[in-house]
């Protein structure tokens, strides 16, 4: 699986697509353990995204993936702009230069990613925040040959997998026991982007049926 | 929702305008920013103070920009944190060589915010520190609790203490200081409606308070039926002087703090109740405030802060 | 009713003891009276000047008793003018045999009171003045008005004045001349409910507003859907400066006032486009004020008030 | 009709039980088309004054009339505190030294209680307050040889023909139009003090049988 500066815009028109789609819903699933405005946060972030990536011409992806950060990060506000806008930039770092991600670059990348999730946030898996859904897919691509069928699956189950736990980080964790039965949006929105990369990758592939 | 507003997108925007028609005298706006700056800024010599956070809290922090206080107030979204370009360009605009001071109450998005923000700072060879205020008592969890109107005190001792002097590490030590000696909790009777979203951020029965709450509607520690004045009093006051450890024979400065829309007349009820029981226990009541300092647009309640004060705080603050 | 309140039968008296609790440097509480007195009355030299009414509409009007302001303010029971025996007693405690001028809102409660202290006051050889404010454009016949918030600009530039020497007689003039170019208009979204009642003191619909309510929910002009916030600034702007027929090129002093409940976001969104109004008619804003200076307990909704400035006004009040 | 110290006493103590019966009622009457405190403002100060005039020993009527016209005056406040305060003490002013109010003696009393409402008050009658009950009781005994119950009939009469009149004074008048179907609750306060005065005289005169 190796993404072409093309791919990757494909990638963030469909992830924009989906958050809009799901803005609501986002913001539905924020309600209960949060204020209620994850999915319009990022949705104003996205919208943003893909004006900025259709206005420049991109030789490289980390040209691209740090206009993509930038805007995330200037746009979004709240938690989730830092972390996104983390986990882009430093991605971006990894990838300057290149015309084309490849499997390794895309672990490396997504590597750089989590450690600066972590770092940003201080958070750990389990503390029901999209670290569990970052994770576990940082974890699929080191060990195996990605399917990006397989990807957006352990993205689902990441993001599952965060009903049942007791929130430890952001404002969820005020909501102490209550914000256990509840799916985190953060890990619903980075769901999205992995279903968004699967998705988008598919469509590239049946384009060359 | 029932509001005085125009298309409630541009609510943030339309105020910030209004901001500076008031107060041209203290205050400019940086041009294509959320950023409220004092006229003098950057003040020759002096450390930079900077504060702000979601809109929605006004007076807070807006509202205290001006001389012995901040030197600029970024305004995020309403209930929203600002984001770290916009924080950065009001540490830019008041930093004079000697390095800025960000005040930034601890909610994981304000403090990843100001983070990014100290980093674009420091790529441009800008000194910062951050002091985090986590003065919510209402959080178990010393390291989660929330930033709440325990910051005014921070703002405005180093507020005072930068003009007169003090260099960045001594602010810090300062701002550490006085984050370290005050606390607060607070009792909502009545949410606040976010204008974007039209929705209450809870809702409560028609005899029920909640105890604890935060500034954007966070649960609290207690859900129970409304009691008078004077327990409500008592129950924020014990709490916080037991968490902060005040014994008898101290000084203090107490600020009651309404959330937005509740009548002075409540407020001063309830700190009257304050007055006397710090007396009964010869705690020394040495600087009061009253009024609305930190608010959650209309949510109807109030907050009790105390600050335990020695000689430098003391000499700060009054 | 949701108030932090103990027995509303005592909220005017505990209110008092926290307002005196706090303010103990600029005020003190006449024994057995609901009268704040300035700590340094009766001022050798100085004309006194007395304000007050119901309760209820905080900070008015303890919270304008200090130096170039008020002497003394009497405090009523919520939304009821104070008896003459309490105004009598605010009369003597400021009166230092130069006079004693009293600042009366127009409600026949208010006025008959203020006469009767004042003949009590002649009777013990006291002189006394009254001017009685009358700025709220919502009622048609200029007799009947009510005095709402156009009444602080009264307290500020009378204040002003007789700290710096003017006789009763100069203070009387200067005071109705105050009164005479000051108008005032409001717009209400929520009534607000009396602590002893326990209920609103009108009703509206989730979707209507009333243009032109008193400050004691008395009923305005018109109910109508709510507008938006740049409508509602030019409706109530343009009634006053109509009615006060202010023209371009000439100077004003404007206040946007909450009634108690509306968040400061509202009302900078409402003065800003006042602002731009002014800016448009080339009527030069020399002087703005955005808060809470004259209250009705919860009720939500805002006040508009235009001073037109002459020299002599500007003089006394920036 | 002549009355005595202890007469005026009984007819305060009976105005004070007529007041708080009808507390409630009046301030629903002051509801609609002014602040609902009329019952309330009169109630208080009419338990003072029966307190007050209890503690003390009067030698005549007018030391009487003034204690309770004090009374009303420092504790009723609003519109109400000022108006009764002030009939009551011109008509002290005209009873002192009476150790008995004798028909004249009533008349002048009242043309002066009348007087001292109409300048405080600046109404006259057909505005829609406690005018428009005074004027025609006073009418009634300048031109009668007074029948006690004519009295209280008169005053019901002026009570009732404030309702459709369209307020001019106090705060009623802001309800324009709308204040013209409703009882003025002044107007209410005041029959109620002049059926007091019949009953207690003829309490009087019943015990006399
Ligand atoms: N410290 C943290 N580490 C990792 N993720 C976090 C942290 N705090 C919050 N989040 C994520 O951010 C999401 C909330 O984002 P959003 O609603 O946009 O921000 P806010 O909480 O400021 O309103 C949560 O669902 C969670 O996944
Ligand atoms: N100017 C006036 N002249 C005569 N009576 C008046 C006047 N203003 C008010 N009143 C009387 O006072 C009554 C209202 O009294 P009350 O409710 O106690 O006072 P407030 O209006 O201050 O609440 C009215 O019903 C009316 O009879
Ligand atoms: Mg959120
Ligand atoms: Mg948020
Ligand atoms: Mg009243
Ligand atoms: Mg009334």
């Amino acid at each position: 699986m190796n993404l072409s500066v093309e791919d990757v815009k494909r990638w963030m028109h469909v992830s924009n697509q989906k958050i809009q789609e799901n803005k609501e819903y986002l913001s539905e699933l924020d309600q209960p353990i949060g204020d209620g405005d994850h999915g319009h946060n990022l949705g104003r972030g996205f919208e943003e995204v893909v004006k900025k990536i259709e206005r420049e011409d991109y030789q490289e992806i980390g040209a691209l993936m740090k206009d993509v950060a930038m805007t995330l990060i200037s746009k979004v506000g709240g938690a989730a702009g830092p972390l996104y806008g983390t986990a882009f930039l430093k991605a971006a770092d990894e990838w300057k230069g290149s015309p084309t991600i490849t499997e390794e670059l895309l672990i490396q990348g997504l590597e750089a990613a989590v450690e600066g999730l972590r770092t940003r946030g201080k958070a750990d898996r389990g503390e029901k925040t999209l670290i569990d859904v970052w994770v576990p897919v940082l974890d699929y691509i080191q060990k195996n040959d990605v399917q990006p069928i397989e990807l957006k699956e352990i993205a689902k189950e990441g993001m599952q997998s965060t009903n049942g736990m007791q929130a430890k980080k952001g404002r969820a964790a005020y909501f102490r026991e209550a914000s256990t039965a509840h799916i985190d949006p953060g890990a619903y929105s980075s769901y999205l982007l992995f279903e968004a990369l699967y998705e988008s990758v598919n469509i590239e592939e049946g384009a060359h049926d | 929702m029932k509001k005085i507003v125009n298309n409630p997108e541009n609510v943030v925007d339309e105020m910030l305008e209004g901001i500076e028609a008031v107060h041209s005298h203290t205050l400019k706006r940086l041009p294509d920013s959320n950023v409220l700056v004092r006229n003098e800024a950057p003040v020759i010599g002096k450390v930079g103070l900077v504060s702000g956070g979601g809109s929605g809290h006004e007076p807070a922090h807006a509202g205290f920009v001006g001389e012995n206080m901040l030197d600029a107030a970024v305004a995020g979204e309403v209930f929203t944190s600002p984001t770290p370009d916009q924080i950065f360009k009001a540490i830019k605009a008041v930093d004079s060589g000697n390095g800025v001071l960000l005040i930034v109450k601890n909610y994981s998005g304000d403090v990843m915010n100001f983070d990014m923000a100290a980093e674009m700072a420091e790529a441009e060879g800008i000194q910062t520190e951050q002091v985090i205020v986590k003065d919510d008592t209402a959080v178990a969890e010393e390291e989660d609790r929330r930033g709440v109107a325990g910051t005014i005190f921070v703002h405005k001792i180093v507020g005072t203490a930068v003009e007169e002097g003090l260099n960045l590490k001594e602010a810090v030590e300062l701002a550490r200081h006085t984050a370290g000696n005050v606390r607060s909790m607070g009792v909502s009777l009545k949410p606040s409606i976010v204008p974007a979203s039209g929705k209450p951020g809870f809702t409560l029965e028609a005899d029920e308070m909640e105890i604890g709450t935060g500034i954007h509607g966070e649960p609290g520690m207690e859900r129970k039926p409304l009691k008078e004045a004077n327990c409500i009093a008592e129950e924020l006051l014990e709490t916080v002087l037991d968490d902060l450890d005040v014994t008898a024979g101290e000084d203090v400065a107490v600020m009651t703090n309404g959330q937005g829309s509740t009548p002075l007349m409540e407020l001063y009820i309830v700190h009257r109740k304050v007055a006397q029981l710090l007396e009964e226990k010869n705690i020394h009541l040495k600087h009061s405030m009253v009024g609305e300092y930190m608010t959650s647009l209309e949510m109807a309640g109030c907050s009790i802060t105390v600050l335990r004060l020695d000689q430098t705080l003391e000499s700060y603050l009054l």
